[in-house]
């Protein structure tokens, strides 16, 4: 227990994720949160420091077939597919909800999607367009690249350097970049040189579930994205080595359930902690670290959460 | 977000009763008073079993009764894997709790004509709450009900209980009521003609017989739709079902129960 | 199940893992069986395919100090550091054991490791020299290379490349090279040009766990390696991309616990399943997937255990 | 391998009781006829604790008492996280497999002169163990039993029972016995002179104590260590203890019981 600080009260939980000015570090993970108003009836949205919407393209996407989703150990895998109505249908339906969120001091990040530079800025061009009052856009390149046979956009960092360097100019908001859990440090640096205001990761690690009797996948397609507890150590791990990578600021997620592994990803050098998978199951989670965060950095002795950032001792 | 209904939030339950009923099938009644009143028929519920950390995610059960007097809900479920397993071991006085209420109730409407309500295996347990709701609403229905055996076989009593006329068993081995399929005992009801609605749940492929007989009888029908699901209340977008018009919805947030027509079988 | 071979007696079980001629397809991990003998007391170690023992260097190496385990949602961590005692210890302290183990029909694998090419060099050679018993060697290429700052000797296709070329000519047997969790399809095709036998993978997943009261690892090192059964999905979609980019046999691992997690891995294209830290916490499991993937081939209607290897449908 | 010893193996138990014997700690008994007299105190157990697959390590415990007779074994432990919490809630007739023997036993020597066993906390179970070989060996022994507050202290009656000669308590807070640490217990018997032999189970930083204090009264001292431990038998590396001549050993097979010089403290 600290003594500088015994009262959680006492505590500024404020951050600022590369622009996206958040009153508190808790964020939602992008095709967890839907677009926020689901989880009204749960508790008061307004109450997180951010919220990241589903990732939206310029133009609807239907998805992969069922099933989307089978549970592994500690976890789960999904191969939604990136399914959205795009960003008009999104605006149009959840605009005013999201609009009404910022009003109510809750940051609303949208997410871009793309399976080629040009889908990338078509969809980051009609959010500028047609979402003027979100605080950030976050783009995923975690999307496969049709034009390069289903590779990664953000598998190396060149590829990751190129849709960055197109989108950047386009994007007068804080721009965020989701990464791949995949070459962190190199991609990172590259995402960086090229004008990222802040870096989210980690995105699901591919896995593969099969039932033996079948001989098929659990999932309509081979693979899926593995996320959930039993990533969540790895993903610690990548935010880490992306904070030691660059200076620019960290949205750290996976597998985050309860404060302790917040605080973890806080101390391995994230700004802003972002829950996934556990508002699925446990859908009070997020507003719940807010709290406990506060709690935590109290016990820690300080008075800015901020002076936690980063700071494992290793 | 359609403001006249429910918002689905987070409740907790208690453990009243928690029975075998049948060969792998139970019965659990739980005690909510702060929910019971506010699930309608056809609705489900996502439920956390507790005890092993590495299944994550909850479990979607439809009920079967949900009593606004009693503040008590009735679920029957299937053992099927290790979460309905957990589920069944859940003693008297166990705590917990569920994402409720989740996704739309059955439609029916004022002065329907009469109506089927067709269950298969485990289907029954929303089809016995749509039973209840027929009968609260002074609708005449029929019912069959279909299992793989005889042993495997529940909710009979319940359905005549609600006031169905009759109740049209089939078993896979004829060792219950005639041996088949609950689709032909459908088929046969229909063709004495009358019938305004069928409901129906069970397995998909049942349900798309179904909803292939009513089409061709001409008669309305409704089916609860399953799917694997995350979340239950239209956050993760896992539990998609592909429609008639080329699109998908989601089984939690436009389901569970959809117009047979409007999916693409 | 299946109609043409109801009985798990008549299916043939045997694999050839790039040489090493296994009776069935069940081996064990190295760094999770020591060197075999400790597994007398809970079964014949003789009944498996084969076993990987720890890996070990030219010159005895302390590996780090405690702790060097944590626990993570349906995994552990570690951070051993390939203590071992050096080729030449090993060789007599075990030796007598393991060429019994040979001659009671099970074959031994002995891996290598080491911090530079000069290092892998030196323990192959040993190896060969003192060593003639066993029927394969493992390289782990999953050690920091500390003339290049630590980076992974497999992290890339070039500097697998590197050491895979020196070490080549040296070995007279048949040559595994275990990989770590990066850059699959790449690695694992520089690693089959420049003459490995066979693929061993996958090696844990780097992880990171925090203590967030004293701010510290859980581990004496700051990160360690993540492996059990949160790791599986993860590792039969590795060797689902390791098997479609080679033609060499894959040696799969990576959270196999049950029969049906091992089934997994043959579908997906491995040749051998390699039992890891399920042999800490339910140590007669090897020797009992040996009957239970019969059963299942028998199950699946065929008579010869090959024919499901990669039998995946999608 | 070690020939003379009985291989560590797999063993099915029963819970026979499971009951608190003080705050925050528990004894259980289990049933293991084939396992019981293969135990030499010292000794320890590799338990899984059924219920939470996430969990997937057996947990080490040490015992108090394994009774070939009887095939009973008595394990006195903390609960301290959720393994021991769920080890906790196992009822009698529960069945689970232990790994054991696991490590090396005490080791006394015939004819040996009196000796002092030292329990800190929960350190006491492998420490009663002592005690019943000594006495079943009939050397002369006194004890010094620590714990943090009378409510969590346990073994003085098992230690008075198996024939200590005197039992010296303290408490960290002066709740029982006298306030203060097993180390200056320990450095007043010493002081008196006469002893041969000193057994220890506790903290580190109170084992390091009592390896200081015997080394400089010049009397032997082993200790029983404790790591975060995987398999408990010596196949995966992680249990390291560091050693006074800068080598390594592993606390599963080279100990749990190190002679205290041997270590660096
Ligand atoms: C809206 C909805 C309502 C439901 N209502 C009931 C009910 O009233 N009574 C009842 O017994 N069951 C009901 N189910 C099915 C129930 O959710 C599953 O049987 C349960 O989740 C299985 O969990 P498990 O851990 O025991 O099995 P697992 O080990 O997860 O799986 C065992 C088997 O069940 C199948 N299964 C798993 N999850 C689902 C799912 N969500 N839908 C369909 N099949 C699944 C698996 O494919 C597998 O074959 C409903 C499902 C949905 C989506
Ligand atoms: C050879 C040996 C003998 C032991 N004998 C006994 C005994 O007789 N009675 C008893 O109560 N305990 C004993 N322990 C300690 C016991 O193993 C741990 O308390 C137990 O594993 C904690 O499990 P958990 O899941 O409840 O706690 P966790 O949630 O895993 O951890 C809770 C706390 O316990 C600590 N801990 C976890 N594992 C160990 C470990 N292996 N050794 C030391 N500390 C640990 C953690 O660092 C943490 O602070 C022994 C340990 C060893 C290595
Ligand atoms: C069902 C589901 C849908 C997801 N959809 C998206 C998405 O649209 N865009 C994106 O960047 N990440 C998506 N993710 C990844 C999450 O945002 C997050 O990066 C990942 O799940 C790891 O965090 P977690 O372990 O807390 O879930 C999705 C994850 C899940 C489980
Ligand atoms: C304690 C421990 C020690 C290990 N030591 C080695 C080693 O010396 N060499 C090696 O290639 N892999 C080593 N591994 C990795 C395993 O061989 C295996 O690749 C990995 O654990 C994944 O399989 P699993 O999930 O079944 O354990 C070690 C793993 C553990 C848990
Ligand atoms: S289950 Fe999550 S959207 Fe339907
Ligand atoms: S605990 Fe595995 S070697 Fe000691």
């Amino acid at each position: 227990m600290g003594e500088k600080n015994p009262s959680a009260e006492g505590v500024s939980l404020a951050v600022d994720l590369g622009g996206v000015r958040m009153k508190n570090p808790v964020n939602t993970a992008s095709g967890t949160f839907a677009f926020g108003s689901v989880f009204e009836g749960f508790f008061d949205v307004s109450r997180l420091g951010a919220i990241t919407c589903k990732g939206c393209s310029a133009e609807p996407w239907p998805g992969n077939p069922a099933p989307r989703m089978c549970e592994v150990p500690s976890g789960m895998m999904n191969t939604v597919g990136l399914a959205n109505p795009g960003v008009a249908a999104v605006v149009e339906q959840n605009g005013a909800y999201l609009a009404g969120l910022e009003e109510r001091g809750c940051r609303v990040i949208l997410q871009a999607a793309g399976h080629s530079v040009e889908e990338y800025v078509a969809a980051v061009e009609l959010i500028e367009e047609l979402a003027p009052w979100a605080s950030g856009v976050e783009l995923n390149i975690s999307c496969p690249n049709i034009a390069r046979g289903g590779a990664l956009v953000g598998g190396t960092p060149e590829s990751a350097a190129e849709v960055v360097r197109a989108v950047r100019p386009r994007v007068r908001r804080p721009l965020l970049v989701k990464m791949a859990p995949v070459r962190v440090p190199e991609v990172a640096r590259a995402c960086e040189a090229e004008g990222a205001d802040a870096l989210s990761l980690i995105n699901t690690i591919n896995g593969m579930s099969l039932d033996v009797r079948t001989r098929r996948s659990r999932l309509s397609r081979p693979t899926g994205g593995v996320s959930g507890p039993a990533i969540h150590a790895i993903a610690v791990r990548m935010v880490w080595e992306a904070a030691g990578a660059v200076k620019i600021p960290i949205n750290g997620m996976g597998g985050i359930a309860t404060w302790e592994d917040a605080a973890e990803m806080i101390l391995a050098g994230a700004t802003s902690v972002t829950v996934g998978t556990a508002n699925f199951y446990d859908p009070t989670c997020a507003e719940r670290i807010v709290g406990e965060l506060a709690a935590w950095a109290a016990e820690q002795g300080v008075t800015d959460i901020n002076e936690l950032i980063g700071a494992v001792e290793c | 977000m359609d403001d006249t209904k429910t918002p689905t939030g987070l409740h907790e339950v208690t453990v009243v009763t928690n029975e075998p009923v049948a060969d792998g099938l139970m019965r659990v009644v739980l005690s909510a008073p702060d929910l019971a009143f506010r699930l309608a028929p056809g609705q489900f519920l996502n439920v956390y079993v507790p005890g092993d950390a590495s299944q994550i995610l909850r479990i979607p059960l439809s009920f079967s009764r949900a009593d606004a007097s009693t503040g008590k809900i009735e679920i029957v479920y299937a053992v099927v894997g290790d979460g309905t397993r957990r589920l069944s071991e859940m003693p008297r006085g166990s705590v917990t709790t569920v994402v409720a209420p989740c996704g739309n109730p059955w439609r029916t409407s004022a002065g329907q004509g009469r109506s089927v309500v067709v269950a298969g295996g485990v289907g029954i347990t929303p089809i016995v709450a749509c039973a209840g709701l027929l009968a609260e609403r002074e609708i005449a229905f029929d019912a069959v009900v279909g299992a793989q055996t005889a042993g495997r076989l529940w909710g009979v009593d319940a359905l005549s209980g609600l006031g169905a006329g009759t109740v049209a068993v089939t078993t896979d081995d004829g060792s219950a009521g005639r041996a088949g399929f609950t689709t032909d005992a459908l088929a046969e009801l229909l063709a004495a003609g009358g019938y305004a609605q069928v409901y129906a749940c069970g397995p998909e492929v049942m349900m798309a017989g179904v909803a292939r007989i009513c089409r061709e009888a001409g008669v309305a029908c409704q089916v609860s739709m399953e799917r694997m699901m995350c979340c239950g209340f239209g956050a993760c977008g896992t539990c998609n079902v592909a429609m008639a018009d080329g699109t998908y919805q989601s089984c939690c947030k436009d389901g569970p129960v959809f117009d047979a027509e409007e999916v693409a079988w």
